[in-house]
């Protein structure tokens, strides 16, 4: 059986028990929108066009904070396994940051980056970073020794033997990290779209919830889930595969 | 008192009121009547052998969660998320109102802006998109021709928490709010800003609630002598508050300082204090004119029918 | 003196108890184009010995020394070749045995890369990842990687342990005729007795617990060296019969010893 | 230098650039609270009780949350790694529902498990669970097949197989995921405390936020910092050094 | 017919290329008690042909089977030493030992670990871990792990390769000694072909590209054998022959071969 079709199946399934669970009314169809509410939202969403514009928009914040989350992540990650000293002052205050919520933020990014993208963006940043560097900091301190040995001894070193040596060596962490820090920015887009100007899907969330629209709300989810989804299989599930086809963690097809 | 002569004990005929009610409120000024009652046991009084659960709620869609969801049976809540939850198919009743007034819409010193007229360029916030306080403004702006950004104008318009507002003035990122109570007050007081529109000069300023007492229908259905019993507090909670207003201010900042350490400054409170009306009186074309202008405004989809969201038998009941 | 090994000490520190001594104060030179063997028993420190020479390992007192300089940094001036094969995982083959020639022009790189897979015959994997290779496989690779780079000095860690006698025999021819060719210095482990006859201008003996040198032999013996040369079968004899001393040492050590948690 | 004092060093530091800044007076006092006065709300809140009794109350509500989600993680990180089917299916569900925000949950929360501490603690699990799902998936994908054919050829197999093999092997993938795990589920907490009955360090830090206490608000992100701080010292980085010396991918010390 | 290789047929898949057959319809017996060796140069499919056996990697075609039950599944009723050590890293020595042994009572598992470890010499190290060790006593202690089950077969992938002659001779002895007090089958893939002659009863021979049998070779000469024996030497020398026809061919092949990218 293929990949598609057994998800066309799972979530096929789901949809069904879904709609039956809806139709047995155990809970207020205003707490708990059933499937056909959720996907008549999305149709006038995307035909009227405010979801495709929000979408649009979000996702071009979205990425540009994922990149510097990334980016960052991967730095201070380096930074961490490699410097003891800089694991033992800036890691604690890594440790410290990471449990504060995007909403604490807020002001923050309000106050340093005024009514703008950057605000919205600084606070994706803040939400996706931390899984980066947690993922490559370790992926950097699990880098086999007798590999970086090897490769020393053929002349590689500093930059050289960290672009390499040591992020292909922790690729498998990377991957992990690279999909936390996904779904981590989105949830902080959401709460970055409070302030800054819309029109955004955080920012459409916030009013449906206001106007107790459940059914926008669970259609919001699943425009981001299905984005989710396309990069996932786009993306991270085609990298992961080879990565660990090559190293021989994983049989070939 | 009053509560002890049917309305508290149970029936013996198996279709028993609860003995236990949830109660909701916010920890701000306009909950006055919520806030005192509960702390002068006006309620106790009244619901005598009946356990009054309390919950402070941080903002009214967790509200309207919670009583949605059988979690909540009755509490004090701004018509805003009432409505909008009752048209999006929520089980909701408005009983009375409790306090009515209470938006002021004022703009920064320097911002140049003396009359709603002069928004125009200019940004706005309002602590909700749609919110009752957002719409009372837009109505206005409507009136004289301005729209916000969001529905092509040219006046910007964003959501924020009242408590951010000073700082966006202070660093001149935001130009003009409308607030509820006490925060416009606060402003003018402590930074300065300008009325642009008094309370009473607001779009239905004197006869739409600031906050308004709901609970679901199936729960008046189920225990209408508790319902009653709790109007009654309800109404001397009021009275109570018209006549002790030093005392009330009191009882409100000790509640917020319990939540957060923090007193509001009282000169603030007692001038704040005027610009809102406790009253149990609903004015239903209140809300429904604010209902329609939400349409008007594009906030809702379909034209607003109010109709069984206020039911004041009760009150009017027992006030007889 | 090219390489010297200046009273050298490793010791590792141990939770809860002294620090193990694998050596102490080591003693030697090599001499530029000298080929010199070590043979010991398991576990007498002749890894970790190589690894201070190529700088991939702190010593805990004195030093290796090049050209009369402290090493303190591994250099593509020192090829290695690691008793583990020791290939990174997510490079093919050919990629593996391009990785220290990223100096050269990407065509240059992988003539010599093919060239080098050719030696140890493995061109026709060159596409094929490590994970897809046999143990041997992969450890010709590692020697195909270090002689690519072309050191002035090799430092090979039981280079030939896991081929197979034929195959074997032509990496010595191999190896002998680089040698002769190039006139690089190299330090070679092996715990072939026969080995390291064959290819070396000098044995190093290393004793154990404590690591040390018991002896050296200079073999004299005209290249190539046919294994049954009276001088070699007499050398082989010595070196036997020092070696089965500290293994006997060790067994009786073993036998006295009572294991405690 | 040691440890300690390195951090002292690092963190004074920071606090003294931070009353430094605070001073010069370039962002609105309201929006960037200084030192004095965060300290003065720590004092007020720790003298008057009530942060201790919040911050109790918060403790015990995140670690039944996150004994929940290190479990569920892990079996589901099992799952994943171990199926097939799961990965695609399940897997693309995980995917799909670690973006939808903390918020989203609460409607559902207060339905499934009213005004209760189950509501909140199912958010935090909500929270908590992805980095462990996600990090447990790959540290299991991970293991060498060599370690796995060694011990089956000892007659390990099933469970024994995956609490001796499966789970060591994986360890310093799960470090990386409980750190995150922890922090994931005080960020849930934050937001699942907004429904549920107080007191909690969630809900004072809505109300003083919605007051404008920036002081309480920032006193509140040190309580979670110290907690962090203290939780990490004492368990997560003990467990790794051990396990990253016993390796030898770090050197003992 | 205890253990018997039935038509086994191993292809791994490549991307956008043929799969690569690595040995086709292999046919061979093991009786129980044997100590059967199997020879041949690196890379014509020894290992995979015992993982077959050993149940870890399944057959493209036919079976391995044991009492005529095809072979699915590893178990403790055949031993393994791999190639390269496996240990567990996260265990002591002592533990890695008692790995297979849980089925026992705590203090008799540690006491059957710390015999093992004795015989290879290692008790001292008991409590290190694994990465502390050198290359050749990692290897011992996977030996000492195989040999601690106690298992009715023995599946040996180059277990002394890495030991030092002194070592290694007395590795021989003791797995003489085990096997000549259990009777134990052991099926032992060496690339030393002295080795092969002084254990086994029987020699498999084994070519390469595809991996085929060659030839078997029963070696008949009394235990203890002496390496001087003559039937001793003329078997070397046929091995040698055989073999070294095997590794021409492989040359041959290889400086035919163009590389393409
Ligand atoms: N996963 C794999 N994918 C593709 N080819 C493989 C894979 N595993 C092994 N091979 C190929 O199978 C062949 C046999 O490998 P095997 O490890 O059995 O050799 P061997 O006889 O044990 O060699 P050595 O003596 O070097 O250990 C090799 O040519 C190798 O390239
Ligand atoms: N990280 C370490 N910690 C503690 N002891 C170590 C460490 N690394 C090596 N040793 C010890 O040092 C000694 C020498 O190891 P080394 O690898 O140099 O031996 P070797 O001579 O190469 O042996 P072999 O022939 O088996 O490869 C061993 O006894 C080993 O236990
Ligand atoms: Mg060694
Ligand atoms: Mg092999």
């Amino acid at each position: 059986m293929n990949t598609a079709l057994k998800r066309f199946i799972f979530f096929g399934s789901l949809l069904v028990l879904w709609e039956v669970i809806f139709q047995l009314n155990i809970w207020p169809k205003t707490m708990f929108p059933g499937p056909v509410g959720v996907a008549n939202a999305l149709v006038i969403g995307f035909t009227e066009g405010t979801l495709i514009f929000a979408t649009l928009n979000s996702l071009k914040r979205l990425f540009i904070g994922l990149l510097f989350a990334v980016i960052l992540g991967t730095l201070i990650g380096v930074l961490l396994a490699k410097y003891k000293t800089a694991d033992e002052t800036l890691g604690s205050l890594v440790t410290a940051l990471q449990t504060i919520p995007s909403i604490v933020w807020l002001p923050l990014a309000l106050t340093w980056f005024k009514f703008s993208e950057g605000a919205i963006i600084f606070v994706v940043i803040l939400g996706g970073m931390w899984p980066m560097i947690m993922n490559m900091r370790m992926g950097f301190k699990n880098v086999e020794p007798i590999l970086i040995k090897a490769a020393k001894t053929m002349g590689s070193s500093g930059f050289d033997l960290f672009r390499r040596v040591m992020i292909p060596a922790s690729i498998p962490y990377a991957i992990t990290g690279l999909r936390l820090s996904w779904a981590f920015s989105w949830r902080a887009l959401m709460a970055g779209e409070l302030i800054g100007p819309g029109p955004g899907l955080g920012y459409t969330l916030m009013f449906s919830r206001d106007l107790g629209n459940m059914n926008l709300v669970v259609a919001l989810m699943v425009v981001i889930a299905v984005i989710g989804s396309i990069i996932d299989n786009l993306v991270f599930q085609p990298t992961e595969k080879k990565v660990l086809t090559r190293w021989g963690l994983e049989k070939a097809a | 008192g009053c509560g002890s002569d049917g309305g508290g004990q149970p029936s013996e005929d198996g279709d028993a009121e609860t003995k236990k009610i949830t109660m909701g409120y916010f920890p701000n000024l306009d909950h006055a009547p919520a806030i005192v009652g509960l702390k002068k046991d006006i309620f106790a009084k009244h619901l005598d052998g009946v356990e009054i659960k309390t919950e402070p709620f941080p903002d009214g869609n967790n509200f309207m969660d919670a009583l949605n969801s059988g979690n909540l049976d009755i509490g004090y809540v701004g018509p805003g998320p009432a409505i909008s939850r009752f048209m999006a198919g929520n089980d909701v009743v408005i009983l009375a109102s409790a306090a009515n007034g209470a938006t002021l819409i004022v703009a920064r010193e320097g911002s140049g802006i003396e009359q709603v007229a002069d928004l125009s360029g200019k940004s706005f916030c309002t602590p909700g998109i749609g919110c009752t306080h957002d719409v009372q403004l837009e109505k206005m702006m409507l009136d004289i021709g301005l729209t916000t950004n969001r529905i092509g104008g040219d006046v910007i318009h964003q959501k924020q928490p009242p408590a951010t507002v000073e700082a966006l003035f202070e660093s001149e990122q935001m130009d003009a709010a409308a607030l509820p109570e006490p925060w416009g007050t606060y402003l003018v007081e402590t930074a300065n800003a300008s009325i642009i529109v008094e309370w009473d000069e607001v779009a239905w300023g004197e006869t739409l609630p600031s906050v308004v007492l709901v609970s679901s229908k199936a729960f008046v259905e189920k225990n209408p002598e508790l319902v009653k019993n709790f109007l009654k507090a309800h109404t001397e909670a009021i009275k109570f508050v018209n006549e002790n207003r030093d005392d009330s201010i009191t009882a409100i900042n000790d509640t917020l300082y319990e939540l957060t350490q923090k007193r509001l400054p009282e000169s603030v409170l007692t001038k704040s204090w005027e610009r809102m009306k406790f009253t149990s009186e609903v004015h239903s074309e209140a809300l429904q004119e604010w209902a329609d202008a939400s349409y008007d405004l594009k906030f809702i989809q379909e034209p607003p029918k109010l109709d069984g969201l206020v039911d004041t038998t009760l009150i009017e009941e027992i006030s007889k | 003196m090219f390489l010297s090994v200046d009273g050298v000490t490793k010791s590792f520190p141990q939770k809860g108890k002294d620090a193990y001594t694998v050596f102490e104060n080591l003693q030697f030179e090599v001499n530029e184009g000298e080929f010199v063997s070590i043979l010991g028993p398991s576990g007498c420190g002749k890894s970790t010995l190589l690894h201070i020479i190529g700088g991939l390992d702190a010593p805990t007192h004195g030093h290796a020394r090049m050209n009369g300089q402290p090493i303190t940094e591994p250099g593509p001036d020192r090829g290695f070749v690691f008793q583990e094969a020791a290939l990174m995982p997510w490079l093919t083959v050919l990629e593996n045995v391009m990785f220290g020639l990223k100096s050269l022009n990407k065509a240059e790189a992988r003539q010599i890369a093919i060239d080098h897979l050719k030696l140890v015959h493995l061109s026709r994997f060159a596409n094929a990842y490590p994970h897809e290779l046999s143990g041997g496989m992969r450890q010709r690779v590692s020697i195909a990687r270090a002689l690519a780079i072309d050191p002035k000095v090799l430092l090979m860690d039981e280079p030939f342990g896991a081929l197979d006698e034929q195959t074997r025999m032509m990496m010595h021819k191999e190896l002998q005729d680089i040698w002769m060719k190039t006139k690089k210095t190299i330090l070679f482990i092996t715990h072939n007795i026969r080995e390291s006859i064959l290819l070396s201008d000098r044995i190093l003996l290393m004793g154990t617990r404590p690591g040390r040198i018991i002896k050296q032999f200079d073999v004299r013996i005209a290249r190539p060296r046919p294994a049954n040369h009276p001088e070699f079968i007499q050398l082989e004899a010595d070196i036997m019969q020092h070696l089965e001393g500290e293994i006997t040492k060790v067994m009786k050590e073993e036998l006295g010893y009572e294991y405690s948690a």
